[in-house]
């Protein structure tokens, strides 16, 4: 008798601690969803999530299908064939191309599809790196105020404030070598500081408030009340951030792109418009020239969103009437 | 207007100067830490052991490291920044002649930043939450994350290529059939301005308006602006008079991280249009591995965003009184 | 002739999602010219509700629902040369004036009621203290206020105007070159103080002058708003929870609780013979410096959710001594001198005493009944 | 009242507090030299078990700093705090494990004092989860159930997995009381408790605090700016004023009858409900000065009414408070050409001097103290005041000097004769009519017991 009742108290006790936990997140969630940017950021990110993770399902043909030549490539083209290419959207006469082709004849929806995955890696990539570092540092140089890890964080801020961002990406990733991983380090050199020093700033003005001070009269360490009493209101908060770095990440890759320092390896759709421009069909083949831009800035716009409507959500005050 | 206290203005320039070698350090470690490159890139293989020894000796590669940094820091303070091997000119000649350059695209587009921002996001700001706020606010947004070269040339394509009113490129016509006066000079020079500007401001506005946006929300909800309105000023005298004049000092703080994010635009479209500034120089110097022009203009930029945050916190003593500067209470 | 006469005014404010909050209901009553009228009531009796929907102040989501506010006055543009109403004015009815010259705020649309904002009606807002702009000398404030509604003034003057205010409530007359962060609390009060005289208005509804101050400061501020009160002769309506403050600076009172007029009186009807049970549970809870209190009475409860207010007296859940009646509408105010619980408030509001109680008659039992714990105490159990 | 078996559970021996003292980097390239606050200044008291200790104070005067202090939230600059025989500066970690459960604190604003993302199982069981008392999550449960029953929030259960968001005012602050008692602490430092409640809710949490007094056998530091509520709620009472105590002692003899002049003035200046009653107001001019550099001696003087002329001074006691007022108004730097702003008036002439004069010695008190033709803006002529005749020369001379702004030659002409010894020396604890107070007024020998802080304690 006594384990089957003391089963229904553990289970009930779980279900007790969980309940509410749920509950709130339904009602965060359903604030953030009446934003209707929210959602459409949402979606958006959903949409372009799919192509990243599935691409052969939702790109026409492999990346290797060549105009004409069918889904292997090899072969000859004609000479006018040749001279068709760059060729506008097709259905289905000559062959299958929706978004038209690149003057290789590679087929301009399969390397948007394909390109996904480099953009969102980026954005979430730096995005999660630049809180990684930038929260705990907050956290720290806020709680532990005034003292030598505030002045040193203060001094770095300075420092960083003052390089000019876009050179100083372009020497590290010309110096290191251009890949993704260099690209998304250098990034986060500039964007952690961001992060650091709001979360300072939270922190501090979190620290005054009466329930610290009780949980310090009670007896808690300093790690206890970090992570049991500021990190859970300055979590939603760097996830705003998160988003925000995530959006510039993807832009800054693009302008990389353009000025010659994309990744060959990977498909991007910064390396599209870079070619776009190297093989000069920008003003003429628009079906290659607008989908690989509009699909950027539908990406960063997709982070932005869910970043200003998260920052309803997170702040405290707004959401306490 | 509250004047600056002398002590404090020394307090930013120690700062500042102390930044400014911070970055040189920075500049100095980071080139020397590639490995070998900054002598492969100047030297050749057909060269002769007499020649690599001699551009060693040139750029003083034999001394001991701290002397290499001690020559580096007082070289570059004076502004001789050595010779561009690319280029095969001085390079304080070459940044001398396009610093002005860029600081005319790059103040254009700033103006338009600080100038349509704000006011935007007044609006914005004041209507708070209504239908105008949300659509105005969201395609904001929009516009903040198209690619600046990717706007650039369809603007190009679309005035240039298309109707032709504007040139797409350079600073000034390269054949002109009309004599130079100081006037057809500076309209040319204009023209050439045009498309730049309008296309980075399309984007850059937005940066300043999301700042404003959010102070005037909070300011909007403020006793003193509910005094005004109270005393019976007018909606438009409370909303600029009262509540946007104290939502602009976070603006004009926050304007220092416009003014990277603006020389960052300005450092793409140079290239997108030939414009013959330091953000083109830099971006050729990096392909063709010329370091020393590299390491001079980014050091220059960096003086330029100093100088800018140097003023910015002047423009604030203006912008609000409450900050006493130097004299204790 | 009374300078205000609020008839049955009725405030509420639209929220999201649920029916609307009724902040104000039904509110009655008169401010003298010069007289000192006060609004007593807990948080969230609607008490600053009803002082900002005097001047149209209201935050966005706040309406009158109905009823007038009458103020003996007309806007510059309806009067004649020596400001009496011209009589078009008053005979045709697309204007809100009544025969006997007084206007109804309600009806103004915001311009016309800009021109009534500080120069017939001023305000000291609740938040006082952070209600001086801070980039702006406090100076330039009250001369700001001056030159809207007075354009003829010169600047110059405006200026010493100003200075002549700040001394009268005793700060220095150089202090209107600063800004408000170089003000101590004390003389930030005193500072909105001296700007609401402004434009000599006619009325001054104070909203908590001296909450947030402290002691000694909150005298002092007490002793300049007389001050200031007799050498302008303005009206003033003072909205407190502090009912010590209250019956010293009052001459009449009303109190208010769940957006409803409970009593009003003047100064020694309302706090020597109370006679509704709200008024006698507030004074019983309120602890004086004066003689020793062995037990102080609390009311039991919580206040009402203005929401969806049940159809009873809105005290009924809260009062030990509801009953049947009570629970099927809310009172209106009877008078207390008739004895008799027939009249209803409605002539000379004046003097009348007025209490919203069906049990107004019996008030002498229950007030010494309302002396003792127990019958506090044993609410919980009959409802 | 205290159960009294011999030794105090908590003294106070001569602290003081001092903050930001710390110097940044940038402040030592500046040469800034710091000048600390001092919130707390050589402050003795002793607390017997069952007692509720009264700290009464304007805000500013240092109270919550003294409450912060005996809880262990930051160290004192100067002196030391022994709980229940031991030093708090000198505890190991058991012991200090053994203090945090035996001490807890009630905060002034129920809507901070708990944290809105925890529950109020959750923030009721965190100081038992701090210091692991109560094996399991249900005998924690349990444990919170009684204790919000006992605040009188009962079902308890009902109100478990509510956030602090969906309760009122008084039920925060029943359970912010519920978190402080669920340890079973002896003793409880109690910050404005009440002050940020509705009126007739404050009486239910008070009636509360003294109930629980005696079931969980608490001794209480009260600590508050609402005198009404001291006389109500404390045994004894200590008043503050910028960091000192002026007056320790029973709390309605306090009341009856103030000795030390800052305590009448707080006193008087409290409002009356009874409207037949004519309350006198407070005669104390002049506002609260800047903690940092707070006046010389008493730090009352020049606000007190009754500020002790010097026996060199042949005029009345009026007149003199009015010449050291005017002397703090110098070194305050607030009298000057500005006080005459937009007053067409030459600043040279005998005229203006006349005007200052008027101005600054005019007491800028309620009118009831004030002489009766005296007004703030016309001030007071300088002939009605019985002056000595050289002090009316130094003024004279001070004046002109303040008109032209030199203000060193204005402060050097009050050269030593009319220093008071309120200036020069801080008055220490003497016993009056049966208690403590700080003030030359009385003149009986120093209390030796509490004054000196290096009193040889025998532990």
């Amino acid at each position: 008798m006594a384990t089957e009742e003391s089963e229904f108290t553990w289970f009930d006790a779980v279900k007790d601690r969980w309940s509410h936990r749920y509950e709130r997140f339904q009602r965060g969630w359903g604030r953030f969803t009446n934003h209707r940017m929210g959602t459409v950021g949402l979606l958006i990110l959903v949409f372009f999530s799919l192509w990243a993770l599935f691409p052969e399902v939702f790109a026409p043909h492999s990346p290797q299908w060549k105009a004409y030549l069918g889904p292997t490539g090899e072969g000859r083209m004609t000479l006018e064939q040749v001279e068709s290419l760059p060729h506008p959207p097709a259905f289905g006469d000559p062959f299958f191309a929706p978004l038209g082709t690149t003057d290789g004849g590679t087929g301009v929806m399969t390397l948007m599809v394909y390109g996904a995955k480099t953009a969102l890696y980026i954005g979430f990539a730096a995005g999660a790196l630049s809180s990684l570092v930038g929260v705990p540092l907050g956290l720290i140089s806020g709680f532990y105020g005034d003292t030598w890890i505030d002045e040193t964080i203060q001094r770095i801020a300075d420092v960083v404030y003052s390089l000019p961002f876009l050179p100083l990406v372009i020497v590290l990733v010309a110096v290191r070598g251009i890949t993704t991983t260099n690209i998304i380090l250098a990034i986060v050199l500039r964007s952690w500081i961001n992060n650091c020093i709001i979360i300072r700033g939270e922190t501090l003005s979190l620290k005054e408030h009466a329930y610290v001070d009780s949980a310090k009269v009670a007896g808690a360490s300093d790690t206890r009340i970090v992570f049991r009493h500021i990190l859970p209101h300055v979590l939603p908060l760097s996830f705003v951030y998160l988003a925000q770095d995530a959006a510039f990440a993807i832009l800054t890759q693009a302008s990389l792109a353009y000025l010659g320092l994309a990744d060959f390896t990977a498909y991007s759709w910064g390396l599209m418009l870079q070619n776009i421009q190297a093989r000069g069909y920008i003003f003429d083949a628009f079906w290659w020239l607008i989908p690989p831009g509009l699909a950027i800035t539908l990406v960063a716009a997709a982070f932005y969103f869910i970043g200003f409507s998260m920052e309803d959500v997170a702040n405290p005050q707004r959401t306490q009437e | 207007m509250t004047r600056i206290s002398a002590k404090y203005l020394a307090q930013r320039l120690v700062v500042s100067y102390l930044t400014i070698l911070l970055i040189m350090t920075l500049l100095f470690a980071l080139v020397r830490s590639m490995p070998g490159s900054f002598i492969d890139m100047m030297t050749s293989p057909d060269m002769t052991q007499a020649q690599v020894q001699r551009i060693r000796q040139e750029w003083g590669l034999n001394q001991p490291l701290w002397q290499q940094y001690i020559d580096f820091m007082i070289n570059y303070q004076l502004g001789n920044f050595g010779w561009s091997p690319t280029r095969i000119a001085p390079i304080w000649q070459l940044i001398k002649q396009r610093l002005p350059r860029t600081v005319i695209l790059f103040g254009g587009t700033y103006l338009a930043g600080i100038v349509i921002g704000p006011l935007v996001g007044m609006y914005l700001g004041w209507w708070r939450g209504s239908k105008k706020d949300q659509t105005i606010f969201t395609s904001g947004l929009l516009m903040y994350s198209i690619p600046s070269f990717w706007i650039a040339w369809l603007f190009i394509w679309a005035f240039n290529y298309e109707l032709g009113w504007l040139p797409s490129g350079y600073m000034v016509t390269q054949f002109p059939e009309f004599a130079w006066t100081p006037i057809s000079l500076s309209v040319d020079i204009l023209r050439h301005l045009a498309l730049p500007i309008i296309s980075f401001s399309v984007i850059g506005w937005v940066g300043t308006m999301l700042v404003m946006r959010t102070t005037m929300n909070d300011v909007v909800d403020s006793d003193y602006v509910f005094l005004a309105e109270a005393k019976g000023v007018s909606e438009r005298g409370v909303m600029i008079k009262h509540a946007a004049r104290n939502a602009l000092i976070p603006v004009a703080t926050g304007a220092l991280v416009g003014v990277v994010f603006i020389l960052d635009g300005s450092v793409v479209l140079e290239n997108v249009f030939n414009y013959p500034g330091m953000g083109n120089l830099i971006v050729t110097a990096v392909l063709n591995s010329d370091y020393p022009v590299t390491q001079a203009v980014f050091f220059v930029m960096a003086v330029l965003i100093v100088f800018m945050r140097l003023l910015t916190d002047v423009a604030y003593t203006y912008l609000d009184p409450r900050i006493k500067f130097g004299e204790e209470e | 002739m009374s300078l205000l006469e609020i008839n049955d005014l009725s405030v509420r404010y639209r929220i999201q999602d649920g029916p609307d909050v009724r902040a104000v209901e039904d509110v009655n009553f008169t401010v003298e010219p010069g007289e000192t009228f006060g609004l007593v009531g807990e948080s969230g009796c609607g008490k600053t509700t009803l002082g900002k929907s005097l001047l149209a102040l209201l935050d966005d989501n706040g309406y009158v629902e109905s009823g007038e506010v009458w103020y003996d006055g007309v806007l510059p543009r309806w009067a004649d040369a020596n400001g009496e109403p011209k009589l078009e004015v008053i005979e045709s009815d697309n204007y809100p004036v009544r025969e006997d010259g007084m206007m109804d705020l309600t009806e103004l649309d915001v311009s016309d009621m800009r021109q009534v904002r500080w120069r017939e009606i001023a305000l000291i807002p609740q938040g006082s203290m952070n209600a001086l702009n801070p980039v702006y000398k406090v100076g330039d404030q009250i001369v700001e206020a001056i030159r809207i509604h007075e354009p003829g003034t010169s600047e110059k003057e405006a200026h010493n105007r100003a200075r002549d205010l700040l001394e009268r409530v005793g700060i220095e007359r150089d202090r209107a070159d600063d800004y408000a962060h170089e003000f101590s609390g004390g003389m930030k009060q005193r500072a909105v103080i001296a700007l609401a005289m402004a434009c000599d208005p006619a009325m001054v509804i104070a909203d908590e002058p001296t909450t947030a101050l402290d002691v000694i400061i909150q005298d002092r501020v007490l002793d300049a708003i007389k001050d200031m009160q007799d050498e302008f002769d303005a009206a003033m309506l003072i909205i407190s929870h502090d009912i010590s403050v209250m019956s010293e600076t009052c001459d009449r009172l009303g109190v208010m609780y769940g957006g409803r007029l409970m009593e009003t009186g003047t100064d020694e009807e309302i706090f020597l013979n109370p006679s509704n049970p709200y008024t006698l549970g507030l004074q019983n809870s309120f602890p004086t410096v004066q003689e020793e209190q062995d037990r102080l009475l609390s009311i039991p409860g919580t206040p009402p959710d203005l929401s969806q207010p049940a159809d009873q007296c809105r005290f009924a859940p809260r009062c030990p001594f509801a009953s049947g009646e009570c629970f099927n509408d809310h009172p209106p105010l009877f008078s207390v001198e008739e004895g008799e619980y027939g009249r209803q408030w409605e002539a000379d509001p004046e003097e009348s005493h007025t209490s919203a109680c069906y049990r107004v008659d019996e008030i002498e039992e229950l007030r010494n009944k309302a002396t003792q714990e127990q019958t506090w105490q044993q609410i919980t159990e009959t409802h | 009242m205290a159960t009294d078996n011999g030794d105090p559970l908590i003294e106070v021996r001569g602290v003081s507090k001092y903050f930001d003292q710390t110097v940044g980097v940038t402040d030592r390239i500046l040469r800034r030299d710091p000048q600390p606050v001092r919130a707390v200044e050589n402050v003795s008291l002793t607390i017997d078990r069952g007692d509720i200790i009264g700290i009464a104070g304007e805000s500013g005067c240092g109270k919550t700093t003294l409450g912060n202090m005996l809880v262990k939230l930051y160290p004192p600059t100067e002196g030391e705090i022994i709980f229940d025989g031991q030093r708090l500066s000198e505890m190991s970690r058991s012991d200090e494990r053994e203090f945090r459960k035996r001490v807890q604190m009630i905060f002034q604003d129920p809507f901070e004092s708990l944290n809105p993302r925890m529950t109020v199982l959750d923030s009721v069981a965190e100081p038992l989860k701090i210091n692991d008392m109560g094996e399991t999550y249900q005998q924690r449960r349990d444990r919170a159930i009684e204790v919000l029953n006992d605040v009188g929030l009962s079902p308890a259960e009902q109100f478990l997995d509510q956030y602090p968001g969906e309760l009122s005012g008084g039920e925060r602050q029943r359970v912010a009381i519920a978190r402080a008692l669920v340890v079973d602490p002896d003793f409880i430092v109690a910050d404005e408790p009440v002050s940020m409640l509705d009126v007739s809710i404050r009486a239910s949490v008070l009636n509360l605090m003294r109930d629980l007094q005696d079931e969980y056998d608490l001794t209480y530091l009260f600590v508050s700016h609402d005198l009404a509520l001291i006389r109500y709620m404390t045994d004894e009472t200590g008043i503050m004023y910028l960091g000192d105590i002026v007056e320790y002692g029973d709390t309605t003899q306090i009341v009856e009858n103030p000795q030390h002049p800052y305590t009448e003035a707080l006193f008087d200046a409290v409002p009356v409900v009874d409207p037949q009653h004519e309350r006198r107001r407070a005669n104390v001019a002049g506002e609260i000065p800047s903690p940092r550099n707070p006046p010389s001696g008493c730090k009352f003087h020049p606000r007190c009414p009754e500020v002790i002329p010097p026996d060199s001074w042949t005029g009345d006691q009026d007149a003199y408070r009015r010449f050291v007022m005017f002397q703090s108004g110098l070194e305050e730097r607030e009298i000057g050409p500005g006080s005459l702003e937009g007053l067409e008036v030459d600043l040279e002439s005998d005229e203006a001097v006349r005007m200052i004069l008027e101005r600054e010695l005019a007491l800028d008190v309620p009118q009831e103290h004030r002489l009766d033709d005296e007004s703030p803006e016309a001030g007071v002529e300088v002939d009605r005041l019985s002056l000595p005749p050289e002090a009316t020369e130094t003024l004279r001379g001070a004046a002109r000097d303040a008109l032209q702004e030199n203000y060193e030659a204005a402060l050097d002409r009050f050269g030593e004769e009319y220093r008071s010894i309120c200036a020069s020396e801080h008055p220490g604890f003497r016993t009056a009519a049966g208690r403590q107070t700080a003030c030359h007024l009385y003149d009986g020998q120093p209390d030796e017991s509490l004054t000196t802080a290096t009193s040889s304690a025998d532990d």
